[in-house]
């Protein structure tokens, strides 16, 4: 397979090819007959979904850490280039992505009944989004993918939504720019120093790494970034739009939002801001809000959760609580902590995905999402029972699922720093039995006492093939997340070094310039664009010398961006 | 593909030996993996069936299809549910009698896949084999066999038959996982896989309310200690850097300090765990009503094996329990208080299989004291007589419920087939089962010969002479005692009521009482005789001496506790060094016969007055008011209303702000800011517009005015 | 000399933009334009006395402009004059908020 | 060719977009005259006016890219022979091309007399290119006033719509008014510094010879002349006013091309005449960047009526803008350049769909008029759709792009405070942007509303595609304008850079 790949130069086109195919699929949807649209959508997400499957062989886990990297200048007086390339982290959540969309659409094929060719455009344009976050190295890129995928939600939740849909998706739409435009600032600021330390303008992660920030810099910086990325995990308390987005969302738009949309923000974090705000993120201060947040979102959304009497929304609010393990996980900074993190994050894609789809499939049967509506469902539907349970076990992380794996990894890494926050953090697999068991039960269990009930139907042949394959993920991901983790490591271990590294390196920077926040003047040696040489690796190698001449630091970047120039 | 070779042989992993070679140890697993998946699609295949009945307007209850013949679905979890368990029983006699012949020191790990690896934690998923897994998979295997068994004849007629099958069989998987997984978080797999069997089966009949509540009961109260066992695994990680049970036990004496923090807090985590799943005070009351899964399930799950598993846990923690004493002691109270509590309830149930939930709860308490005084030879050992009567008990009411539900049901009477003030005499229609749930009845109350006589008094024994806290001792060892009696007494009350006396379930009904089909009884008859001659195993050398061991004569020997020696040799070696030997008489003098002597004339003093007393007794059935209990009675009656006291602490707490969170909180306060911050802006800027007058005078006043302002910004 | 010739031109612009403030004819107010547009005028002029001749021909571009608007300023009002027939500009205020 | 301006034809080659696009207004107007029937306006005279006046607009345009290839040996005091004039001229030919090719139908519709709307739109044009080129202040007040007259008369133009004759009365009164403030700074100024030359002052300014107390009041007052021609935050009360009842096509003009053709020239006065006295007028112009930002924003979430909603969101581009003259530099020229030809663009390419919503008349501007307009026209739904995006400033238009180059200007000078203020304003624009977009597709139709078909000749189509499209070519690859953008501001940096240099911490 890998032979086959390197043949065909797979690793040179694939992330193009998946960032910008789903455009030209929007063009083949929109000129399809109504009725063909969504076939052509499904078609079309599930080539790219096969096509993003090569990944897991032309992914080499033992290679470089950044893989299959390309540059090219995009804007080139601001130094903004089309930089793209993947590590472990960033791998998958490319195949999260594609894999849910495809399920996605397939989902909505009865959903969706009017305006199809819209809504499958929008879908598209929405992968075209979500992968560019995910695969750009670019922080200016990043930043416009990062926004971009908030247009074709807007519109999908405002348009095939619900009721309150306008104010949902509006709330969303505001809520989440909010906090992007601030990292926009954030952002630009970064570039600035990083422009007055380099000698050169750069948006490349790798040129941003380093940039020599003062403390109070680097946690105004963390204030711009993290605030934009919390509200998209969403963190507590900047929650509040998630629930009534997925309530008013179309069953595809819940399934993408919960599986990858709200990934975006813990990626976030992840990508940027650890490496980048090394000081900050490991400042004591920092973490302690940051995990006692993410403690809160676990147990308080998981409470509000068990008194939800709309199914959907309930689902919504365990989707704060998932994030809030994915949070803890990461600020953490252990090597499990994060690991887990990671894991909940695909695992929550997948089995809140599939609630999500379930949920919507009984929406179609009985227009309703209230719980008390239905009861007794197993009987009628034992093969749509059965998927629910599974999920449901899945979601509150029954061991031998994809959950369990994520939750106790986060769990078990959050106690190696933080044992107490970890015990409060644990409580949330008992209010997890709490707010899971009663909907399932209510839904599935207790006598089926409504006539609408007991004309239900079963999965359909469609349905089936929907969440089958989310079912046996989610139990794979359980028994061998193995080569998941192993792919994750080294990106996993380069964070905490970087994190560890620049912490302990920025004390040391603190110590020799005297008092806090006085700032010297960027090195004056700055060398020039043309002094470093053009290629990556020079600039890097010299950068990193510049700033820390840590032979540890300059292995890293070695490391990481590989032999690839 | 992987092998089915592999899976089945898995991969040698260090540790000696010693010269036994396990016989395909993962086939154990996988049979009734397997099992569970064959069942699963007959299930699902019936389901379909039965939920297209009942949209065509049909109950869906019928089983058979238009030839009147049952469909395979409901033909082949028949053989497929009992086979699979008869052929892991099969492979794990096999495998017991090969290591009975050689000196194992150490346990036998068989390693598939790494499971876990992170790059600091690496979890195979991985078995062992060693002494103490092997009693608990003969148990597993064998009495689950036997029940599996019964289960046919007891649940043909059910429409559920095939998914209850499935599940079965996958609880026994899990089960096994629990006892045979080689590190803590496989341990834990198994350990939460079996409560969500559990959960799946008590709630089996999941249309009716009450049931279904009652598996989320269990659930959630298991959660609880699950939570336990997962900070307990942190604590042990964070210490050990690695969670294989090998290395932690061999590492624990150096990196833990002997009564430390550290290990006290893990050994109290994972007690937690070990309450929850064993139904221990506080967290026992999920398992009273699990009684509502079908009897079956009770006497497999929450009798013989599931609810063992705190036992299992504290054994085989052994070690760190050994140097923890304070935490040790903490599962000797427990398991005390426990075991008198719960048999103070079980004197004032109706309900034949609520008495044997509370029953089975004082005699869990018993194994804990067994444990928690550092005799886990001895809870072990009761772990396993208890399985067999307990068993035998659960599967006799199971017959005594079958019969009962045949009969009201012939006459459509809505009388309640539990509920044992509607029974009596049944010894005439059910001879067998009457005969082979007396045995049983003797063996828990701790009648020599039979099993339980062996194992409790063991237990007894152990906590009165334990001396580490020897007051505390002493206290629990009179609690024991107590407990024991009252166990005579509410047993035989439940004999007596249920078989004895006059027959109340009314003429028609009485013709339809008939005894439980041959599939049925005969493993009430292996259970009895096992429930005779199980604990014959292990019998210390002074009782085997005594009358009690037929002075020698009788085939007895302490063969249990030589066999677990190498398992809980660590943890002797700790206790012997920091406490000490055990005593050789008891608190109030006396040796281990003579107590034997007195609780076992004590226990047949009560079960002959117990007798007498009710036989004496007319016992109304259940529809007609007896006068109201009152005083101390009708606490019990009501199980010290544990259950609202709970409620009203914990359940609705909880529930409260829950709701304040949502509609306080989150819609008011937060959501409210949000939508506040919009607001606010939305009205600032409407204020703004009123400026806007559309009077020239006015822009020209604000042009002004404002020209004045920036004038004396640019010269001032 | 040139403080009070400035100084009164100033006045004179002041008048004319209290008179925009205060008055609501349509006509008086664009009267009052003119007005500040000729204080300004006098400016010049009076600068001019010091800064060069060139002033004075500033002076006769403004007034060109002046006329200019007044063209036009004169047919707009007109033209509302046709809507409203008044030329209160309190009347005015369709447009607003 | 080489200009050195010693002879007078020199000027002559110098302003020929100027002189051909006056020309070209002129035959507009005759053409017209002649072609014009008492009572009766056939669409087709507009078309054909339009066309000629587009004519005009383009030959006009030739005469510009050809004044880039002639080299200059010697400034003239009067006219800047640089790109920043040259890329302004571009902007407001954008804007009134755009304009006439919207209106077409419009002045059809509402049977207006088409000769004089386009000579006299012409003309204001040539009054910005003289704004945008000038380096003499009495030559920008007369280019100022030529584009204000032009500008008082197209917003008064539909005589048979009170609300037209009202905002010309209000536009005329206090647009004289505030050209009084402006005429009386040049007066100061040049009392105080002794010339009217922009150099000449600045030289003057430099070498500390200028008389302070009436210098700092002259500046003071023509910022204040400037900042109502700008509409900046509090000056702007006429903005909203003017721009609602105005017909639309001059809303469409003035928002765009006015507007810039304003700040061109705020710019090029404040750079480079008073580069020196930047500590002084640069925290007046924070503040009034600050509130041009905030108020209008606000106030435009509460608007019902369309046309009043962009008004305001034109007066709070308008802020952003202000923030690249605070920051000063190159950067934030170059910005402010790209800004406002994308701004241009996608202003006029929203309210020509405005136009076309509205059925080519004044009534339909209400936000429920929009209900299931997406839907009913998708084209032009989406195109809509991108400039409203465009105006929020979302990534891959080209008002992102915009937005961030002056956010770049205004990172390079530290400007902290007012790129936070910016990016948190955008955030409620979105509000109201988006607001247009939910009753377009989101909403149904108003019931009872008998819009009928909607009437979009094939020309408009077309221009609002090509618009859209260049929105979202610069959104995606702005490199090439932004380069060119950049050569237009070092003109202009030429003359200020050296003298900024070292003003700033």
């Amino acid at each position: 397979m890998t032979g086959f790949l390197d043949a065909v130069g797979f690793g040179e086109w694939i992330l193009h090819a998946l960032i910008w195919l789903p455009l030209v699929g929007i063009g083949a949807v929109l000129l399809a007959p109504e009725e063909r649209a969504k076939e052509i959508a499904f078609g079309w997400t599930t080539g790219l979904f096969v096509l993003s499957l090569g990944l897991w062989w032309s992914f080499d886990p033992a290679g470089p850490l950044f893989q299959h990297m390309s540059s090219t200048e995009w804007i080139g007086a601001f130094g903004i280039s089309y930089a793209l390339g993947i590590d472990g982290i960033s791998l998958f959540m490319i195949l999260l992505t594609t894999f849910t969309m495809p399920i996605a659409i397939l989902g909505a094929f009865k959903y969706v009944k009017e305006r199809q060719r819209a809504f499958y455009a929008l879908m598209l344009l929405l992968q075209t989004g979500i992968v560019g976050v995910f695969a750009t190295m670019d922080l200016f890129l990043f930043y416009v993918f990062f926004e971009l995928t908030l247009v074709p939600m807007y519109f999908i939740v405002g348009i095939w939504g619900g009721e309150r849909r306008i104010y949902a998706a509006v709330k969303f739409f505001l809520y989440t720019a909010l906090g992007s435009l601030l990292m926009l600032v954030g952002i630009l600021y970064l570039y600035w120093q990083a422009q007055l330390n380099l000698g050169y303008p750069s948006f490349h992660f790798f040129d941003l790494l380093g940039t020599p920030l003062t403390l109070t810099e680097q946690l105004w910086l963390f204030v711009a970034f993290g605030l934009a990325f919390a509200i998209k995990v969403p963190l507590f308390p900047f929650h509040t739009w998630l629930p009534d987005a997925h309530v008013e969302a179309p069953t595809p738009g819940s399934v993408v939002l919960a599986a990858v949309l709200l990934k975006l923000g813990a990626y976030g974090f992840l990508r940027f801001v650890l490496p980048l705000f090394p000081e900050a993120s490991a400042h004591p201060t920092v973490v302690m809000i940051m995990l006692t947040l993410g403690v809160i979102g676990i147990i308080y959304a998981a409470w509000v959760a068990a008194v939800q009497p709309d199914a959907k929304k309930l689902v919504a609010y365990t989707s704060v609580a998932h994030m809030g393990f994915v949070l803890i996980g990461i600020f953490a900074l252990t090597t499990n902590g994060l690991q887990g993190g990671l894991i909940v994050m695909i695992s929550h894609g997948i089995s809140t995905g599939a609630l999500f789809l379930i949920l919507g499939m009984l929406y179609e049967r009985r227009h309703t999402r209230e719980i008390e509506e239905f009861g007794g469902i197993a009987k009628v539907a034992p093969l749509l029972a059965t998927a629910l349970v599974i999920t449901a076990m899945a979601s509150i992380g029954v061991p031998g699922t994809s959950g369990f794996v994520g939750e106790f990894l986060a769990l078990l890494g959050t106690f190696e720093r933080y044992p107490v926050l970890a015990f409060l953090a644990a409580t949330g697999v008992i209010f997890a039995a709490y707010y899971m068991l009663p909907m399932v039960q209510k839904i599935l269990f207790n006598p089926l006492d409504r006539e609408e009930n007991r004309a239900m139907k079963d999965l359909s042949g469609r349905e089936i093939a929907v969440l089958s394959p989310l079912v046996g993920l989610m139990l794979l991901i359980g028994v061998f997340p193995g080569p998941i983790l192993d792919r994750m490591e080294p990106g996993v271990q380069a964070i905490i070094e970087w994190v560890d590294e620049g912490a302990a390196g920025g004390a040391l920077m603190e110590e020799a310039k005297g008092p806090a926040g006085v700032r010297e003047a960027p090195p004056p040696a700055v060398p020039t664009t043309a002094e470093l040489g053009t290629s990556a690796m020079d600039r890097i190698e010299a950068t990193a010398e510049l700033i820390h001449g840590s032979a540890a630091q300059r292995e890293w970047i070695r490391v990481a961006i590989g032999d690839q120039d | 593909m992987i092998s089915l070779g592999f899976i089945a042989e898995g991969v040698a992993q260090g540790g000696a030996s010693g010269g036994y070679d396990p016989l395909l140890p993962g086939l154990i697993l996988l049979l009734p993996l397997l099992g569970f998946a064959a069942n699963g699609v007959l299930a699902l295949m019936a389901g379909s069936r039965a939920a297209d009945r009942i949209r065509g307007g049909g109950d869906g209850a019928a089983i058979a299809g238009p030839d009147g013949k049952k469909p395979f679905t409901h033909t082949l979890p028949t053989w497929i549910g009992p086979g699979v368990l008869l052929g892991a029983f099969i492979l794990v006699a096999i495998n017991f009698f090969r290591m009975l012949g050689v000196e194992l020191t150490e346990p036998v790990i068989r390693s598939y896949w790494s499971w876990m690896p992170t790059g600091t934690l690496s979890v195979d998923a991985a078995i062992q084999l060693d002494q103490l897994s092997m009693i608990m998979m003969m148990v597993i295997t064998g009495v689950g066999f036997l029940i599996h068994m019964f289960s046919v004849g007891y649940m043909k007629e059910d429409p559920g038959y095939p998914r209850y099958f499935a599940y079965l069989n996958l609880f026994v998987f899990f089960m096994l996982v629990l006892v045979m997984g080689a590190n803590f978080p496989v341990m834990f797999v198994g350990w939460e896989g079996v409560g969500l069997c559990s959960y799946l089966l008590i709630g089996f009949w999941f249309q009716d309310r009450e049931k279904a509540d009652a598996g989320k009961k269990a659930f959630i109260v298991n959660r609880v200690g699950d939570f336990g066992l997962l900070m307990a695994m942190f604590i042990l990680f964070a210490t050990f850097g690695t969670l294989d049970y090998g290395a932690i036990f061999q590492q624990a004496p150096e990196l833990f300090v002997y009564g430390g923090a550290a290990v006290t807090a893990v050994t109290l985590f994972l007690l937690l765990g070990a309450v929850g799943k064993s139904a221990q005070i506080p967290l026992y009351v999920w398992l009273p009503d699990a009684m509502a899964g079908p009897t079956p399930v009770s006497a497999l799950i929450h009798a013989a094996t599931m609810v063992t598993a705190g036992v299992y846990l504290v054994a085989r923690s052994s070690v760190l329990f050994a140097m923890a004493p304070a935490s040790a002691a903490a599962v000797a109270t427990i398991g005390a208080l426990t075991a008198l509590f719960a048999a103070t309830i079980a004197l004032k149930q109706y309900d034949i299989k609520k008495v044997l939930a509370y029953s089975t709860v004082s005699q869990l308490g018993f194994m804990f004291m067994g444990v928690g005084v550092g005799a886990y030879a001895a809870g072990v050992f009761h772990l396993m007589t208890h399985a067999f009567f307990k068993a035998l008990l659960f599967l006799g009411a199971g017959a005594v419920i079958h019969s009962m539900h045949h009969a009201l049901h012939s006459t459509h009477k809505d009388w309640d087939a539990q509920d044992m003030r509607n029974m009596g005499g049944l010894k005439r229609f059910m001879p067998a089962t009457w005969i082979t749930m007396w045995i049983a009845t003797l063996a828990i109350a701790g009648i020599w010969p039979f099993a339980g006589f062996f194992s409790k008094d063991e237990i007894i024994w152990y906590v009165g002479t334990a001396g580490a806290f020897s007051g505390l001792y002493v206290v629990l060892w009179g609690m024991a005692l107590a407990a024991a009696v009252l166990t005579a007494f509410y047993m035989t009350r439940m004999m007596v009521m249920t078989f004895h006396g006059p027959n109340r379930t009314g003429e028609d009904e009485a013709k339809h009482l008939h005894e439980a089909p041959l599939n049925m009884t005969i493993p009430l008859g292996v259970l009895a005789v096992l429930s005779v001659f199980g604990g014959w195993i292990n019998v210390p050398g002074s009782v085997r001496e005594s009358f009690f061991g037929g002075f020698g004569l009788l085939p007895m020997s302490a063969w249990l506790d030589s066999w677990l020696a190498p398992v809980t040799a660590g943890a002797d070696a700790i206790r012997m060094a920091e406490l000490g030997a055990y005593a050789d008489v008891s608190p109030v003098g006396g040796g281990h016969v003579v107590w034997g002597a007195i609780a076992t004339t004590m226990a047949l003093v009560v079960v002959i007055l117990t007798a007498r007393h009710f036989l004496a007794r007319e016992v109304q059935p259940a529809h007609i008011d007896g006068e109201p209990e009152s005083g101390i009675g009708k606490v019990l009656y009501n199980k010290w209303y544990v259950d609202e006291f709970y409620d009203r602490i914990i359940v609705r707490p909880i529930l409260a702000t829950s709701r304040f969170c949502w509609r306080v909180i989150d819609r008011v306060v937060i959501d409210g800011t949000v939508n506040a911050v919009g607001a606010v802006s939305k009205g600032v800027g409407w204020f703004g517009s009123l400026f806007q007058t559309g009077q020239i005078n006015t822009y020209a006043f604000i042009i002004a005015l404002s020209a004045l302002v920036v004038l004396g910004a640019f010269i001032f | 000399m040139l403080v009070e010739a400035l100084i009164l031109s100033a006045i004179l612009f002041v008048v004319g933009m209290l008179g925009v403030l205060v008055r609501r004819n349509a006509i008086i107010i664009f009267l009052c334009v003119e007005l500040m547009l000729n204080a300004v005028n006098l400016s010049f002029v009076a600068l001019s006395r010091f800064m060069g001749i060139e002033g004075q021909i500033y002076v006769f571009f403004v007034m060109t402009v002046a006329a200019a608007e007044a063209a036009v300023g004169l047919a707009i009002i007109i033209a509302i004059f046709r809507h409203y027939e008044t030329v209160n500009v309190n009347n005015f205020n369709l447009l607003k908020w | 060719m080489e200009l050195d301006f010693t002879s007078n034809a020199d000027y002559l080659w110098a302003l020929l977009p100027e002189i051909i696009l006056s020309a070209s207004a002129m035959v507009v107007l005759i053409v017209g005259v002649f072609r014009n029937r008492p009572g009766e306006f056939p669409p087709e005279e507009a078309n054909t006016l339009g066309w000629l006046s587009l004519a005009g607009i383009l030959a006009a345009g030739l005469a510009n890219g050809w004044l880039y290839g002639v080299g200059t040996v010697a400034d003239s005091p009067m006219i800047a022979m640089d790109g920043f004039r040259l890329f302004s001229n571009w902007l407001f030919l954008a804007g009134a091309g755009l304009t006439i090719l919207m209106s077409m139908p419009y002045l059809g519709r509402q049977r207006l007399q088409v000769g004089e709307f386009y000579s006299l739109l012409l003309l204001a044009t040539v009054g910005m290119m003289f704004m945008g080129g000038t380096r003499n202040l009495i030559l920008l007040f007369l280019a100022i006033e030529t584009m204000s007259i032009g500008a008082y008369v197209l917003t008064a133009f539909n005589r048979r719509d009170r609300r037209s004759a009202e905002a010309g009365l209000k536009y005329f009164l206090l647009g004289a008014f505030s050209s009084a403030f402006l005429l009386y700074g040049i007066a100061l100024v040049w009392g105080a510094t002794g010339s009217v030359s922009l150099p000449e002052i600045a030289a003057v300014i430099q070498e500390g010879a200028a008389f302070s107390p009436l210098l700092l009041a002259g500046m003071g007052l023509l910022g204040i002349g400037f900042a109502f021609k700008v509409a900046a935050v509090p000056f702007h009360m006429w903005t909203p006013d003017v721009y609602e009842g105005a017909p639309t096509p001059a809303t469409a003009f003035m928002a765009a091309a006015v507007k810039a053709a304003s700040f061109i020239a705020f710019v090029r006065v404040f750079m480079e005449a008073f580069p020196a006295l930047y500590e002084t007028w640069y925290p007046v112009i924070w503040w009034l960047a600050a509130l041009t930002m905030i108020i209008p924003n606000l106030i435009a979430l509460s608007q019902t009526n369309v046309k009043r909603m962009l008004a305001y969101s034109s007066v709070a581009h308008g802020g952003y803008l202000l923030v690249a003259l605070v920051a000063a530099n190159e950067t934030a020229m170059a910005g402010l350049l790209f800004y406002l030809l994308v701004y241009t663009v996608m202003n006029v390419g929203a309210l020509g769909v405005v136009m076309i919503v509205s059925n080519h008349s004044e009534k339909r501007l209400q936000i429920e008029d929009y209900g299931g307009f997406g839907w009913k026209e998708p084209l032009l739904g989406t195109i809509l759709t991108i400039f409203l995006l465009s105006l929020a400033g979302f990534p891959g238009t080209g008002g992102f792009m915009a937005k961030i180059y002056l956010l770049q200007g205004a990172v390079e000078s530290s400007l902290w405070t007012l790129a936070i203020i910016l990016a948190v304003v955008t955030v409620v624009s979105y509000y109201y942007y988006l607001k247009v977009a939910w009753y377009m597709w989101m909403r149904p139709e108003p019931a009872g509303s008998s819009s009928g078909p909607v009437w979009a000749p094939l020309s408009i189509r077309m221009g609002l595609v090509a618009s859209a499209g260049v929105i979202l070519y610069l959104g995606i690859f702005p490199g090439g304008l932004m380069e060119g953008a950049r050569l237009a501001a070092s003109g202009l940096g030429g003359v200020v850079g050296e003298a900024l240099l070292g003003l700033r911490p």
